[in-house]
């Protein structure tokens, strides 16, 4: 015990735990290999983990997972969890998308969870890709910042510019023209490097100057460095009452009690009930290969919840339907 | 005046750079505002960064491991604020930090005569790993670090704004530029330093311990990057995140070479970099040009200034060699 | 060559009450580096107002003795003892608290701080914090006006020439007022005028009671300035004598053990054709300004041209220029016709000079390298040295031993490193790399600068011989006297041109120095 | 008084300085006793052997007090880690792979050292000789296996060089310090490529960005265990000790590190070396991006093919004490390290932290002299400041 994670006990813990042999029958071992990063990184590593932890108990999983340093190194990570037989393994981030698919050509009897991964035909049979519609959750965010800016001015905040980040700021950005076409949507990316989703005084920075511009909308969406931009909001005078941040990925109220004074939602992924599903579904036999579709949208509006007006939560409510529904587009081309 | 003839490209410049300023607050106050604002925010750890670097490389002592110092202290800053639920021992925890990782440094190249390139590289690895190693989530400050309107001076159009109505730890960085370059050249203290920085057999000969004077010198000098590690866990964010320097120490050791190791060049340095920086984020959208190639604009300019304008700075003499008591001399 | 000895100031004794008083009383100090006998069981006293010289060869002992008393470093064995408190001398502070001034071998300068900054660094005064530098500069003024020696207290030392530089040193050790006051070769730098100045200053202080230790290479000074003279050699103190007592001759022989000749002995030069000929030119300094300003000169093959003239006034941009490591402005320089003007340094040497530089440490050698490497510093691509582009070290060493025996490099070996050697060996070793090939221009720029007068002797003998085998010689020194005796041409050089040109055999002295401080 | 130049009336002999009555010349080395002989003596001559291994002996010990406080047996912590590195064939092939670039962008610090410069650099070099490699291979994504692998890297030294050369030509011709311009050349070169990877060389069946794909044939496989690029790197080690020590060139360059105005004095071309000497390190820093993009999965330029290698290289160059040679045994202790410090995370929950806690308590221990000190007493040798060109 006493390494960290949120998981903290379990996580490190969970690793020094005698462990049964995976290879029988009757032990279900689910591992999971990070991106490059932690499992208690407010992210998706986090989601993913504790996707893995909430159906624990009731799978009667085993756990256990690798944090990876190096890129390189993720078919070596992976192959940990093979060679001792694991049952299912969780790779986390659309980088680990062709070492997985190539580690289930090369163990068909083990199950791949295949996080943020897009299969493409040809599927392998015994990997799932577990996608979200990043545009919807950013739509969804975007609408409800639409309907209640007074300034029409709103930020986003986003990390390295690549497909998630940009399929948010897209939906965010239509969004909210779709709900107050008087909007402007002021965006930037981190500069590129490998500092871009960890850089949360950058992040801040940059929420500092667009709420200097006027914004009262401030949407930070790329890991750390959006969660600076959260922070900033947070300090700044009226935080609560006339500015909001609205976090991404998770609900960010759990993970960043630093957002709370401005933090009215979260675009979030529904990463964790993806992952629960989705081992659900292999312990049931009823699995398919090919990809699954998280559902998307915004997290509860928690303390909140009093200043959003009656009107705006059914406007907001309807969209967030009619977008998992199909229904309505949101514009976003990848 | 003496002081101005000698001076006066610097302070040409920085007539020019003022006018300039005012003139673009006259067009768009707030765009204005906020893009100083957002160079200065910027620039407040590459400030401290440097000014660490200028006391430490002035008495001799090459400093590397500025990242890893301000990494730490950033770390100890919030922790120890999160934990005692007081930002004050949060800020004072934060520069002690900076001060332990200078004494390090100090200890190592000027008492074991280790080399300073490799004490500062070792600074940057053991801090990335102590930092990530010891680090837990889910704390939080109890209060946020509080936001100063310093009287009058904040109600200064546009320099008020983005000087003046400020956290603690910006406005000691900008109380702090002026005072070292004040002790570094006008006082005893600044005479002595200089001296043991550029040419430490000379000072000693004049009866100066530089042992003892390099070892308090990089030692107290870590003060600075220990501000910068809590401005960077706790003003400019309320948390700590591993590797959350992103590289600042290195910028900062940019900036304190670009600066020509005085800290109001350096002051001058970071503020441009901070600028670029702001120029590039506020053109990202607006102008019609790769989003990439305006986020490598600060990086571009400073290469370019350097080698148009101030390429050949000088460094301290004696930077970067131990010094022996008796030999040399 | 009288009037040298007329120009100094007369020289009175120290009274004898004065000499009694024991100001400095050394007993049995010795001081190794690790094999390295330093200082063996020394013993000797200096009295009150009293001027002793140390004298001996390169790496005899001398400095280390004075860095001991002056706390810079700690003795092995022995006491040192200041107006009768043997108490160790822990460092220079406690030096400096017990009224000992020194003068460094090396300048102990800070070169990016003015004059008035170096001479309080270490004893400053300040009001309410701040340093009070107005107070500094007053001090170097008074100071300088009281010894005569004059320096702007505004001017960064580093733009300052060496001569001035000394003062400098000179002048901050006199600002501590000191008691006993420890000049380790501070004339090595000085022009005779600026020596003559200093014996002076010397006598005067000793006149007001001040005890000095000095330290020199030249014979002149010792005789002109001393009261009495100790001589070490090898570390130990091999001789002790009242310069009223003895002769150059004298003290020469007690330091090397044998008699040496004192005066170049050397043929009527037989000149030939033209192997280097200057016309018109102009080089820039490091501040941008003309040091040489439309220098002419030739120089014949067989014939040794002496350049004279106070150190500053140019010489250092011309041996650059010539060397092909500083392009000139304008003009033109030529090296048995050839172009050369814009040579470099490469192509010069490959045109056939050979160029010993005036600052051995800084350009001449390479500390950390072996003595082998040394002596082949800028041939280390041609052959035998180097086969295409693999080097030989069969040969480099070979070269190496040859070099050692020819020109008596003393060292542990070939392969020791360079900066281990004595000044005048690390001399020896560059007059060796630089002849070794014979050159047909052999520039020599303060060849024997800081050298004892053994190696002096050698190295003279050797430009003599390389002029008779057919060199060019071009000489460069601000010691008048090594041009007098060793030019068959002498050109005074001032402000950046030839003032005056004669040949070397009926050269007065008193004449070239005047026209060397401007006055023609 | 005589006149001090008056001539001496006996004759020199030549050569005889010393008389038979003066002590014996000085001429031992100075400033050390004499060698020990025997096994002492042994062990002072391998000093530069022996201080690193007893440091990384120490650095493990002191690792295990780490190791238990997070309450695992620190033997089973390290059999773990080794033995998966050293005993296992994936291992020992992720160790091998982890060698290349590390010995790579070792040498690309040393040989900048070795003239005065510290190359902050071979990140972006590295980064720059991977997409210039990426690029070339889908130029000619034709031409037959070999031949594309050999052009991919070829472009690759040349996309180093290049990067490299523009901090050695800010540096000769505007005395640009290196470690700004590389640090700034770091950060561009990333924006460049992040637009290149998003724009003209993006490979668009791919949602994330990423070049186009090495051609299958022109991948590098293994021989067993063993990646094509160790024996590459192993031999550019060896090439760059012996340029270094034996050729004029390496005598250039190790001129102009320790005595500047004395290089120029001797007709070294200051200027044209050192960007000679940026353009080779940034040469091999390209070569070891060329040999990620060609040999390790996903056989693209991606974010993180850099990693932190080119930093690393610092650490590898300082363990290695500035020796070309030195960066093989560096390398074989950094590579097992890493590659076993995910089994270490899989068998005990260690984080891999621990890793770099290990390497800068070894780099600590081999670089304070106190340590030859205590062990060696007086016969340490001397140790030269890296940093001694910092000003310049
Ligand atoms: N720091 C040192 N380490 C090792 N050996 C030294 C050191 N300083 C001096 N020596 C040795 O001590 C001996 C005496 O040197 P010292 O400097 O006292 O000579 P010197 O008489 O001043 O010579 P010179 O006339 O050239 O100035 C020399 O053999 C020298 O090599
Ligand atoms: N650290 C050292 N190790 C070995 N020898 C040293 C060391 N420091 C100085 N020396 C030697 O001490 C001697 C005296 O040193 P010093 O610096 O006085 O040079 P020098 O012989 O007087 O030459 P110069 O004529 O240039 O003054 C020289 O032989 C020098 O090589
Ligand atoms: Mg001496
Ligand atoms: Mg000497």
């Amino acid at each position: 015990g006493g390494t960290s994670g949120p998981a903290a006990g379990s996580g490190g813990g969970g690793n020094t735990a005698a462990s049964g042999d995976c290879s029988s029958a009757e032990v279900f071992c689910v591992g999971l290999v990070t991106d490059v990063g932690k499992v208690d990184d407010k992210g998706f590593n986090q989601a993913a983990w504790e996707g893995v932890e909430q159906v624990k108990g009731e799978l009667g999983a085993q756990t256990k997972y690798i944090e990876t340093t190096d890129p390189k190194d993720y078919a070596k990570n992976i192959k940990q969890f093979t060679d001792a037989k694991y049952d299912v393994i969780v790779t986390v981030g659309f980088l680990m998308a062709d070492a997985t698919r190539e580690a289930g050509k090369n163990y068909p009897n083990t199950k791949f969870i295949g996080f943020d991964q897009f299969q493409a035909d040809p599927v392998v049979n015994n990997v799932t890709g577990l996608i979200f519609h990043e545009d919807q959750a950013g739509y969804a965010a975007g609408y409800l910042a639409g309907l209640m800016t007074k300034s029409n001015k709103i930020g986003v905040v986003l990390g390295q510019e690549i497909p998630p980040t940009q399929a948010y700021a897209a939906g965010y950005e239509n969004g909210a023209k779709a709900a107050n076409p008087a909007v402007a949507v002021s965006k930037v990316y981190h500069p590129a490097g490998n500092t871009a989703f960890n850089d949360p005084v950058w992040g801040a920075g940059e929420a500092k100057k667009m709420l200097a511009q006027g914004a009262d909308f401030i949407f930070g969406a790329g890991g750390g460095t959006g969660n600076g931009a959260l922070q900033e909001t947070a300090k700044t005078a009226g935080a609560g009452d006339k500015l909001f941040c609205i976090g991404v990925d998770l609900d960010q109220w759990d993970t960043l009690p630093a957002a709370h004074p401005c933090l009215i939602t979260s675009a979030e992924k529904h990463e964790k009930d993806g992952i629960g599903e989705l081992l659900k579904q292999i312990k049931g036999n009823s699995i398919k290969p090919g990809n699954f579709f998280g559902t998307a949208g915004i997290s509860s509006f928690h303390d909140f919840d009093s200043k959003v007006p009656a009107d705006v939560k059914t406007k907001v409510a309807d969209v967030v339907k009619k977008l998992e529904d199909g229904s309505l587009a949101t514009g976003y081309k990848p | 005046m003496e002081w101005l003839k000698r001076n006066r490209i610097p302070v040409g410049a920085v007539v020019v750079v003022l006018v300039a300023s005012y003139v673009f607050y006259a067009v768009n106050d707030n765009v204005a505002t906020s893009m100083f604002k957002g160079a200065w925010f910027f620039a407040v750890p590459l400030v401290l960064g440097a000014l660490t670097g200028v006391v430490g490389e002035r008495s001799g002592v090459v400093n590397i491991g500025i990242e890893g110092q301000m990494l730490v202290a950033a770390f100890a800053a919030f922790f120890s604020a999160a934990a005692s639920g007081s930002l004050v021992v949060g800020v004072l925890v934060g520069m002690a930090a900076g001060i332990a990782m200078g004494a390090f440094l100090a200890l190592t190249t000027v008492k074991g005569l280790m080399d300073q390139i490799i004490a500062g590289v070792v600074i940057n690895i053991v801090a990335t790993g102590l930092t990530s190693f010891f680090y837990r989530p889910g704390r939080v400050l109890s209060s946020n670090m509080p936001q100063w309107e310093i009287p009058v001076l904040s109600k200064i159009p546009l320099l008020g704004d983005v000087f003046f109505q400020t956290g603690p730890i910006a406005l000691f960085a900008l109380v702090a530029v002026p005072v070292v370059h004040f002790a570094l050249f006008r006082t005893r203290w600044g005479l002595r330093t200089r001296a043991i920085g550029e040419y430490p057999s000379a000072a000693d000969t004049a009866g100066i311990d530089v042992i003892a004077m390099r070892l308090v010198n990089v030692t107290i000098g870590g003060i600075f990057a220990g501000a910068a590690g809590a401005f960077l866990s706790m003003e400019a964010t309320s948390g700590f995140e591993r590797g959350m320097t992103a590289g600042r120490g290195f910028l900062a050791l940019a900036i304190l070479i670009f600066g020509g190791w005085r800290p109001l060049r350096v002051f001058a340095a970071a503020l441009f970099f901070g600028f670029a920086n702001a120029l590039a984020s506020q053109l990202q959208g607006v102008v019609n040009i790769p989003q990439q190639f305006i986020t490598l604009l600060p990086y571009l300019l400073t290469l370019v200034v350097l080698a148009v304008a101030a390429g050949r700075v000088r460094a301290p003499g004696a930077v970067g060699q131990p010094f022996v008591k008796g030999e040399g001399s | 060559m009288t009037q040298q000895e007329t120009s100094l100031p007369q020289q009175d004794g120290p009274s004898a009450e004065q000499r009694a008083e024991r100001l400095l009383d050394i007993t049995g100090l010795s001081k190794s580096y690790g094999t390295v006998r330093a200082n063996r069981d020394i013993s000797l006293h200096v009295g009150r107002g009293e001027i002793v010289a140390l004298l001996g060869e390169n790496g005899a002992g001398k400095s280390t003795l004075v860095k001991q008393i002056f706390g810079l470093v700690q003795p092995d064995h022995g006491t040192i003892a200041i107006k009768g408190d043997a108490s160790p001398i822990k460092d220079p502070k406690d030096a400096i608290r017990r009224g000992i001034g020194m003068v460094h071998q090396h300048f102990q300068l800070v070169p990016v701080m003015t004059v008035a900054e170096n001479m309080v660094l270490g004893h400053e005064t300040t009001s309410r914090g701040v340093l009070d530098i107005e107070r500094a500069r007053r001090l170097v003024r008074e100071l300088s006006d009281k010894h005569g020696l004059k320096v702007d207290p505004d001017a960064e030392v580093e733009d300052l020439p060496v001569g001035t530089q000394q003062r400098v040193e000179i002048l901050k050790a006199l600002s501590r007022r000191a008691d006993l006051l420890i000049l380790d070769e501070p004339t090595a730098v000085l022009t005779p005028q600026e020596t003559d100045e200093l014996l002076t200053v010397m006598k005067e202080l000793a006149a007001g009671g001040t005890s000095i230790v000095f330290i020199t290479h030249k014979l002149r000074e010792v005789l002109a300035a001393a009261d009495r003279v100790y001589v070490l050699r090898q570390g130990a103190v091999v001789g002790e004598v009242r310069t009223a007592d003895t002769d150059a001759r004298g003290l020469a022989t007690m330091m090397v053990g044998r008699d040496v000749v004192l005066r170049v002995d050397k043929d009527e030069a037989q000149p030939g054709d033209d192997v280097l000929s200057i016309r018109d030119l102009v080089v820039l300094d490091d501040r941008q300004l003309r040091a040489v300003d439309g220098f002419s000169l030739d120089v014949r093959a067989g014939e040794i041209v002496g350049v004279a003239g106070v150190e500053g006034n140019g010489q250092r941009e011309l041996v650059e220029a010539i060397a092909g490591m500083r392009p000139p402005q304008s003009g033109r320089i030529d090296l048995l016709g050839k172009d050369i003007t814009r040579a470099n340094p490469r192509q010069t040497h490959l045109a056939g000079v050979g160029h010993i530089p005036e600052d051995r440490e800084r350009h001449g050698l390479v500390a950390s390298y072996s003595l082998a490497d040394n002596l082949v510093l800028n041939r280390f691509s041609e052959k035998p040295f180097a086969n295409g582009p693999v080097r030989d070290f069969d040969a480099v060493r070979a070269n190496a031993e040859a070099l050692f025996a020819e020109f008596d490099i003393r060292a542990a070996g070939v392969s020791a490193p360079a900066g281990s050697l004595s000044g005048g060996n690390k001399q020896k070793v560059v007059v060796a790399r630089e002849m070794s090939f014979g050159p047909k221009l052999l520039m020599a720029a303060q060849p024997t600068r800081g050298v004892d007068v053994g190696s002096i002797e050698f190295i003279h003998r050797r430009i003599v011989a390389a002029r008779d085998e057919g060199a060019a010689v071009l000489l460069v020194s601000a010691e008048l006297d090594e041009v007098l005796s060793l030019a068959d041409r002498i050109a005074v050089i001032h402000g950046g041109k030839v003032v005056a040109e004669m040949p070397g055999a009926d050269a007065d002295r008193t004449e070239i120095g005047r026209l060397m401080a401007g006055d023609h | 008084m005589a006149d001090p130049r008056e001539p001496s009336d006996g004759t020199p002999r030549k050569g005889a300085v010393a008389t038979e009555t003066a002590p014996p010349p000085v001429v031992a080395e100075r400033g050390a006793p004499p060698p020990p002989t025997g096994v002492l003596g042994l062990l002072v001559r391998e000093q530069s052997v022996i201080v690193p291994i007893v440091a990384v002996v120490a650095a493990l010990a002191i690792g295990a007090i780490l190791i238990r406080a997070q309450g695992v047996s620190p033997m089973y912590a390290y059999q773990s880690l080794f033995s998966y590195s050293f005993g296992t064939g994936d291992g020992l092939q992720g160790t091998f792979e982890k060698m290349v670039p590390l010995i790579l962008c070792g040498l690309a610090v040393v040989i900048p050292l070795r003239v005065g410069l510290f190359n902050i650099g071979a990140q972006g070099q590295l980064m720059s000789g991977a997409i210039c490699a990426a690029a070339a291979a889908h130029a000619v994504r034709e031409a037959p296996g070999f031949l594309i692998a050999v052009i991919a890297m070829v472009a690759g030294i040349l996309g180093g060089a290049m990067w490299a050369s523009i901090a050695g030509a800010l540096k000769a011709s505007r005395g640009v310090h290196e470690v700004i311009s590389t640090i700034m050349l770091n950060s561009i070169a990333a924006g460049l490529i992040d637009y290149l990877v998003n724009g003209p060389l993006k490979d668009p069946s791919q949602s994330y960005p990423s070049s186009y794909p090495a051609p299958d044939a022109s991948k590098l496989t293994p021989l067993g265990f063993v990646p094509i690029g160790l024996p590459i790197a192993l031999v550019l080690a060896v090439l760059v000790a012996w340029m270094l020590r034996r050729t004029t060139l390496g005598f250039q360059f190790e001129t102009i590190g320790r005595n500047r105005n004395a290089a120029s004095y001797a007709g070294i071309k200051l200027g044209s070396m050192i960007v000679l000497a940026m353009a080779v390190a940034g040469g091999l820093a390209g070569l070891s991006g060329a040999i990620e993009y060609l040999e390790i999965d996903p056989y693209r330029y991606q974010d993180g093919i850099a990693g932190s290698l080119g930093f690393d290289g610092i650490t590898i160059a300082l363990l290695a004490r500035s020796s070309p040679l030195g960066t093989i045994p560096a390398a074989l202790l950094v590579g097992a390290l890493r590659a076993g410090s995910s089994t270490l995370m899989f068998n005990t929950g260690i984080q891999p932290e621990i890793v770099d806690m290990l390497l800068a308590i070894t780099l600590l221990l081999v670089s304070l002299p106190i340590i030859a000190k205590l062990i060696f007493r007086r016969h340490t040798a001397k140790s030269s400041a890296l940093a001694s060109s910092w000003g310049s």
